[in-house]
């Protein structure tokens, strides 16, 4: 005890870590004191996550020290890790779909009576970690049934279940909507009111000015500057992350929509029997939709992209009606999809960012005989790339490389090079640097300019409402509301996402 | 239990359809054979479940089998060794080909068909080498205290008055328990649950502190010792051992009885029940295809149908049950 | 198995089944024989054909015992180590073997001729086709089961002029074997992979270029040799001795670029065995010949005898044809194949 | 090109030392036989690469090839129909095997393995069963014209003046054009991308508007084809069928030659030159061991040997890479 007031729980020395391509961490240091919730913020790449790893004895830094109570450690495996009590939900989901909520969340740590796996305290421990979460799913659900962001608050759980003395969040809230988000900070809050220590990434800033005693910025992989509580401002993280200050951040300029684009009537979901959706949306209008996890917003947004099939109800596309029986339809209808799980479904991590871009548009540019087109390949990504700011070494790089933001706005640009009339976005800027997310938004305006009509999910409230003209909110599959421009308040659309229908709308 | 009614029902049909069709099946000395066959085919199924649960393969089953029947009379035979060494060499032979096949498969990240089809090739020859393709034969006496592994229950000592031991395999009672043992494992510790972790999800149970390449490693061994264990089992009771063919193929039937008993090739799912039945399924259908008198030249055609009839029906069980969860969803939230 | 249920006389047909070593053309002539046996003398023939070895022919024959068959001749895969499933045959029903006999096992009587000797007929023919002595070479397919290695040392033995013992084993791995005029190089085996078994052939040719015979254990060898020489261009060069009767080899034998082949008389094994189970299963026990051997010997078709023997051949396994109703003192195909059966 | 520099050195290597040490080895004779051969099974090799893309795997490809070789003789000569009608029917089996296949997998979502496993069995089945296990000859003058397509380039019309033509075999100018076509598909058309981005990332390539179930099941049907193809040659060129064994255990030969030739079994990857060089080099090993005089029953063991010292070499070598780029980084960092 005498040892943490001198030195600090935690501190990381000058830690540096290289990647074939890259170096993720170039000499960074940080403190991390009792009791105390550090935010660590940066730019897509910053390394925040490299650092994590490092920390829950994941990756082995190449370079630097690091102490726990001032003792010298070497994180070498996890169990070293968990030996000195640090956790980390990492930013990725890590669970295995096959077994049940209880046994992942105990994973690795089962309690044994007898030599056997002790289900009954499991279970009952599980209850307790679940309802702290604010999950209400049963521990014997097996979690691939649950939906991402569900998925997400069972490792928040798990985590809480690891008694640790400093706790690691890389980017919690990515998949959360805000209902979700606020029964975490509440959590976290309660943990360092017991004296846990907690390190939160996030890109969004408003979670960490609500909850940040302190923050750390990287940028490029190195210490790019602290902050301490009273100088925490939202300006002031951009300026230190960024380098810049962006001014103006949602540029959104009014401007007349044209003629509907998308018209949808009585659909149906498979996810969702029984409820009917029907909206629709002008050429050059950005509509958001939100509501909480699990409200059936990308099942829609699969149904209009030809994904899944519409049970029932029509789609038509400037009028004509349009039969969507795979994304190749969609796509010839002229509708995009920036789909929720980029990883999975937006990008190949394996192939290069050219190969990327250039994938939707083979059919349409291929030479006679069904010969690749090279040259218009080369020319789209070359566009995309100069278009979108990819930073990427050359097109050649393979996207795995690339960080969070980089992929994303690769996933836009192959489908900016097929010139959709509608764009649907699903939770496109999720864990996605300020920087990136500003570039993506003023996108989105300048789209909306030239015609496009967009359709876009997102669980972060205030995207929604600093982009779309029009709001619709989703409930248990159902649309329950659609909120205009000057009606849209954070109060205003939780009332509708939780289901309370009956405010005007 | 409930996921392996599909080939239960499917067992149970061929079976009710044999005992009716003909009247020599459901006779004492022919369910003994069924039941014996049955037991030796599902003990090397449930060792290579260990390998596909970890969403890796084994095929080299069936030359490790045939290189454990070589080597055990070559030792006490031919070389004239002491039978406890001569099980201690192929004991130490299973173990060794298991561990190598877990270090290349996790510390050189070879791909486990590659292994093992090396293996494969690798086993054959040596066994086909080691004899120079001699014939080799357990009819020598020092075999005969083993010989009782697959005789029936009524040899083992002390159990010859035991009512109807003398219509049940000792092969089967091997089966039981080490069904029981493998179920156990598999379900109710955590070395169970690490490789069903670790076989849907490698990444996710090494950063939840499993040590993914010992538990790896541990499903080949396992796998290699029981497909060990079989090749002894098999030899005793085939008594001849042609070094070039012994053993062929049976890594193909050992997985086709795992997938039969719902084990998926994606890795961490299952179920050791499930497995015997496959293994069971199979040899009854041969039995019935020679008791209806089925052109036998048929045979793997028939089996071929069943597996891939098991298999479909699985899938679609598992789809309308998802459908109905679906549609049931709906109602709850309408309503 | 195809199973023979032409409704024969009055009498029950008694059940028997004729269990084949494995799968070959040599077995399909013998089932024909079996087939026409079973016609004969009014008894339900299954021919079983083990496709998996050892296994398999328990398998198989475990499942015959279960349907209370009235008897059994099998050809053993491995005499020397199937004595349990021999006698576990003998207790349930009557035994006899063919082409391979068991004679520790309790089998009432043996119809065949022996590899050994069969393989000393073979080398006879190398003899006969290389005078003055030279190199020669064996392909089989498998040495695995006990036929092949009788049939190869019955060839070495007497290359090498040995006295008979078909106990002797001189190891494939040992490398070229020398004899006063003749020395065997190697023996390949190719496991049933025709592939391999031409490569083989091809790989030998190519190797010693003073090869002087290239002999073929299995039915399937021959031809595979044959084609391997004449792209080699080598016929007459490299002589050719054949075993068993492929029609390819009998059209080589024909064209003068095989020398000879070996034949067993499988049709007549399938049909004596036949005859005589199913006169054992009515308790006629007087077919046992004495010394419970019935002797079936092998032949040596060369150039001369060669057409008679293949005429007498597709006559007997022409699909469609009646039974040749051979008495059962004058069964058909005699060596000779003079006997006009009825 | 450049990732086949492991195995082409292999390949050199064992040449080399076979030429070294027999003086019949390289002889034209020896070389004409040992291409013709390799051509053979490089061109299942390259079938097999196209399911291997996807990520796949065909094991039924042995039985067909059987199925095919049986077929073929039945309808030309058993049926007495003409020899285009045979080609016909045994061009329809394979188009039907392989789109049998890519359905079960796309459409019921059955595994590959599970699916093929079955095909190698009922495949087999009823080679021997239309035949009843009837060894099959084409020998009949009827096959003398398709007789070419295993000779060597000068009994092609018009190539018997060709100067060396006599030394290289037909079979060869079919793996060559086989292999130009297969690897302009793969790298230059649209399909070949989509097969490769797919093999990567199914729903990734589903959701940026590729068919992939058109896609895999072609991907089925061309590996059919190929193998019905390589049926029909193998069949020329060995003359004689054995229902029961024809074939038996090539497919394992194919994968391992795609294997050796690059291909992961993870998908996504492939080189049509390497498959083409991973068959040579497995042929070459086996012309090597009986020029060398070298224990016949060791011949698996060399092989299997052979390819896992290939893939581990292979692996060493991405690894050293890898570690070269970030040493690389690290100077460029620190300077
Ligand atoms: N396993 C790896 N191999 C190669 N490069 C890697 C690896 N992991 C991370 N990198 C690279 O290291 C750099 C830092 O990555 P890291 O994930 O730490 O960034 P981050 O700050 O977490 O970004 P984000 O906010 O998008 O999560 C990036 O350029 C990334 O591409
Ligand atoms: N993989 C899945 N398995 C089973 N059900 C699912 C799956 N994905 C979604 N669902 C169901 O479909 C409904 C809608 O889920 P969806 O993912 O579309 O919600 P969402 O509004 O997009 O929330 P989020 O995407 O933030 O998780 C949910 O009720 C969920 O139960
Ligand atoms: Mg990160
Ligand atoms: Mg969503």
């Amino acid at each position: 005890m005498s040892e943490s007031n001198t030195s600090p729980l935690l501190s990381v020395e000058n830690v540096t870590k290289r990647f074939p391509g890259v170096t993720a961490l170039n000499q960074v240091s940080l403190t991390l004191a009792e009791g105390e919730v550090l935010a660590l913020i940066g730019e897509n790449g910053a390394g925040k996550s490299t650092l994590m790893k490092i920390l829950a004895g994941v990756q082995l830094p190449d370079e630097g020290q690091i102490r726990v109570a001032g003792v010298p450690v070497r994180l070498d495996s996890v169990q070293t890790a968990q030996a000195n009590r640090i956790a980390l939900i990492h930013q990725e989901l890590n669970l295995s779909g096959n077994l049940d909520v209880g046994a992942n969340i105990f994973l690795g740590r089962e309690p044994i009576k007898r030599g056997l796996i002790d289900k009954k305290k499991i279970r009952e421990d599980s209850v307790a970690l679940l309802a702290r979460v604010g999950l209400k799913v049963s521990p014997d659900t097996i979690v691939d049934a649950l939906p991402i962001g569900q998925q997400q608050l069972v490792e928040i759980a798990r985590a809480l279940s690891v008694d640790a003395r400093v706790l690691i969040m890389d980017e919690p809230t990515s998949s959360l909507s805000q209902h979700e988000t606020e029964r975490l900070l509440k959590v976290v809050k309660d943990l360092r009111s017991r004296g846990v220590s907690v390190i939160y990434i996030s890109h969004r800033l408003g979670e960490v000015r609500e909850l940040a005693d302190r923050v750390t910025v990287f940028r490029d992989g190195a210490n790019a500057g602290d902050l301490s509580r009273d100088e925490i401002t939202h300006d002031r993280m951009v300026q230190l992350m960024v380098g810049r200050d962006i001014s103006q951040f949602y540029a959104r300029k009014p401007h007349q929509p044209g003629d509907v684009a998308l018209q949808v009537s009585g659909l149906e979901t498979p996810a969702n029997l029984g409820h009917r959706l029907s909206f629709s949306v002008r050429a050059g209008e950005i509509v958001g939709i939100s509501g909480l996890v699990g409200a059936g917003r990308t099942e829609l947004l699969h149904v209009l992209f030809g994904v899944d099939a519409a049970v029932s109800g029509t789609i038509s596309v400037d009028g004509q009606v349009v039969r969507l029986r795979s994304p190749g339809d969609a796509i010839q209808a002229g509708i995009a999809l920036v789909p929720e799980d980029r990883k999975q479904q937006g990008i190949i991590l394996e192939m290069a960012v050219r190969t990327n871009i250039g994938l939707p548009g083979l059919k349409q540019h291929q030479k006679t005989g069904g010969f690749l087109n090279r040259h218009q390949e080369g020319k789209d990504s070359a566009e995309m790339i100069a278009r979108m700011r990819i930073r990427t070494p050359n097109e050649r790089q393979v996207v795995q490389f690339l960080s969070g933001g980089n992929q994303q706005k690769v996933v836009l640009g192959k489908w900016l090079a097929m010139k959709p009339k509608v764009l649907l976005l699903d939770e496109p800027t999720r864990g996605i640097d300020i920087g990136a997310k500003q570039e993506i938004y003023a996108l989105m305006e300048e789209l909306a300019e030239q015609g496009v009509a967009i359709l876009f999910v997102s669980s972060e409230m205030e995207e929604v409402i600093g982009m779309s003209d029009r709001t619709l909110v989703m409930h248990e599959g159902r649309i329950t509301g659609e909120l205009t421009r000057d009606e849209l308040t954070e109060e205003s659309i939780m009332q509708l996402a939780t289901g309370n229908v009956g405010t005007p709308a | 239990m409930k996921k392996n009614l599909g080939i239960l029902s499917i067992l149970l049909v061929v079976f009710m359809a044999t005992a009716f069709g003909s009247d020599s099946f459901f006779t004492p000395y022919n369910l003994f054979n069924l039941v014996e066959r049955s037991s030796l085919y599902g003990i090397i199924g449930i060792g290579v479940a260990f390998v596909i649960i970890t969403s890796g393969i084994d095929l080299s089953i069936g030359s490790l089998i045939g290189l454990v029947a070589v080597v055990f009379p070559y030792i006490v035979v031919d070389r004239q060794l002491s039978l406890g060494m001569g099980l201690l060499t192929i004991l130490g032979l299973s173990l060794v080909v298991g561990i190598v096949h877990g270090l290349l498969i996790t510390k050189l990240k070879l791909q486990p068909f590659v292994v093992t089809l090396c293996g494969l090739m690798i086993y054959r020859g040596l066994a086909r080498w080691l004899v120079s393709d001699r014939t080799m034969g357990y009819g020598n006496e020092s075999f005969a205290s083993l010989k009782v592994l697959v005789g029936n229950v009524s040899q083992l000592p002390g159990c010859a008055s035991l009512p109807g031991a003398k219509h049940v395999p000792v092969a089967f009672l091997i089966l039981v328990s080490l069904g029981i043992v493998a179920a156990v494992f598999l379900n109710k510790t955590i070395y169970g649950r690490y490789l069903l972790a670790l076989g849907r999800n490698e990444q996710a149970a090494r950063f939840s502190g499993i040590n993914t390449t010992k538990m790896i490693v541990l499903a080949y061994v396992i796998c290699s010792l029981i497909s060990g264990l079989g090749g002894l089992l098999f030899a005793l009771d085939y008594g001849s051992i042609q070094p070039d063919s012994f053993g062929n193929f049976y890594e193909l039937y050992a997985i086709a009885a795992a997938v039969l008993g719902g084990c998926s090739l994606r890795g961490g799912e299952g179920s050791v029940f499930g497995i015997i039945l496959g293994a069971a399924l199979m040899r009854l259908l041969m039995n019935s295809i020679s008791m209806l008198g089925i052109d036998d030249q048929l045979e793997p055609t028939v089996i071929g149908f069943v597996i891939l009839i098991g298999v479909v029906v699985d899938q679609l069980v598992k789809r309308i049950a998802a459908h109905r969860r679906a549609v049931l969803q709906a109602r709850q939230a309408s309503s | 198995a195809e199973s023979d249920s032409q409704s024969g006389g009055g009498e029950a047909k008694p059940k028997v089944a004729y269990v084949t070593n494995g799968i070959a053309s040599f077995w399909v002539i013998a089932e024909k024989g079996a087939m026409d046996g079973g016609k004969k003398f009014n008894a339900d023939v299954n021919v079983l054909m083990p496709a998996n070895g050892v296994e398999d022919q328990k398998r198989m024959c475990q499942d015959m015992l279960a349907q209370g068959i009235e008897g059994i001749a099998i050809s053993p895969i491995d005499p020397d180590n199937q004595g349990d499933l021999l006698a576990e045959i003998a207790q349930h029903t009557k035994l006899i073997t063919h082409d391979s006999d068991a004679p520790n096992s309790d089998r009432l009587c043996y119809i065949g001729v022996d590899n050994y000797t069969a393989g000393r007929m073979c080398g006879a023919l190398v003899k006969e086709a290389m005078p003055e002595g030279g190199s020669v070479i064996i392909f089989v397919g498998r040495l695995g089961q006990a036929n092949a290695r009788l049939r190869r040392q019955g060839v070495i033995d007497e290359l090498l002029d040995r006295d008979p013992d078909p106990t002797r084993y001189d190891e494939p791995g040992a490398g070229e074997i020398k004899g006063a005029k003749y020395s065997v190089l190697d023996t390949r085996t190719d496991g049933f992979d025709f592939g391999k078994a031409k490569a083989n052939a091809q790989d030998a040719i190519a190797k010693y270029d003073d090869l002087g015979c290239m002999v073929g254990l299995f039915a399937y060898n021959p031809p595979l040799m044959l084609d391997a020489v004449r792209e080699a261009n080598k016929i007459g060069k490299i002589k050719i001795v054949a075993f068993d009767e492929e029609a390819a080899s009998l059209q080589g034998i024909v064209d003068g670029d095989v020398y000879g082949t070996v034949v067993q008389n499988p049709y007549k094994y399938g049909y004596e065995s036949v005859r005589v189970l199913a006169a054992l299963a009515r308790g006629d026990e007087s077919v046992i010949p004495e010394g419970g051997f019935m002797d079936i010997p092998a032949r040596q078709i060369r150039k001369d005898n060669v057409d008679e023997f293949w005429t007498e051949l597709k006559r007997l396994t022409a699909v469609g044809l009646p039974a040749p109703a051979a008495t059962d003192d004058e069964p058909v195909a005699e060596e000779n194949g003079e006997e006009k059966t009825n």
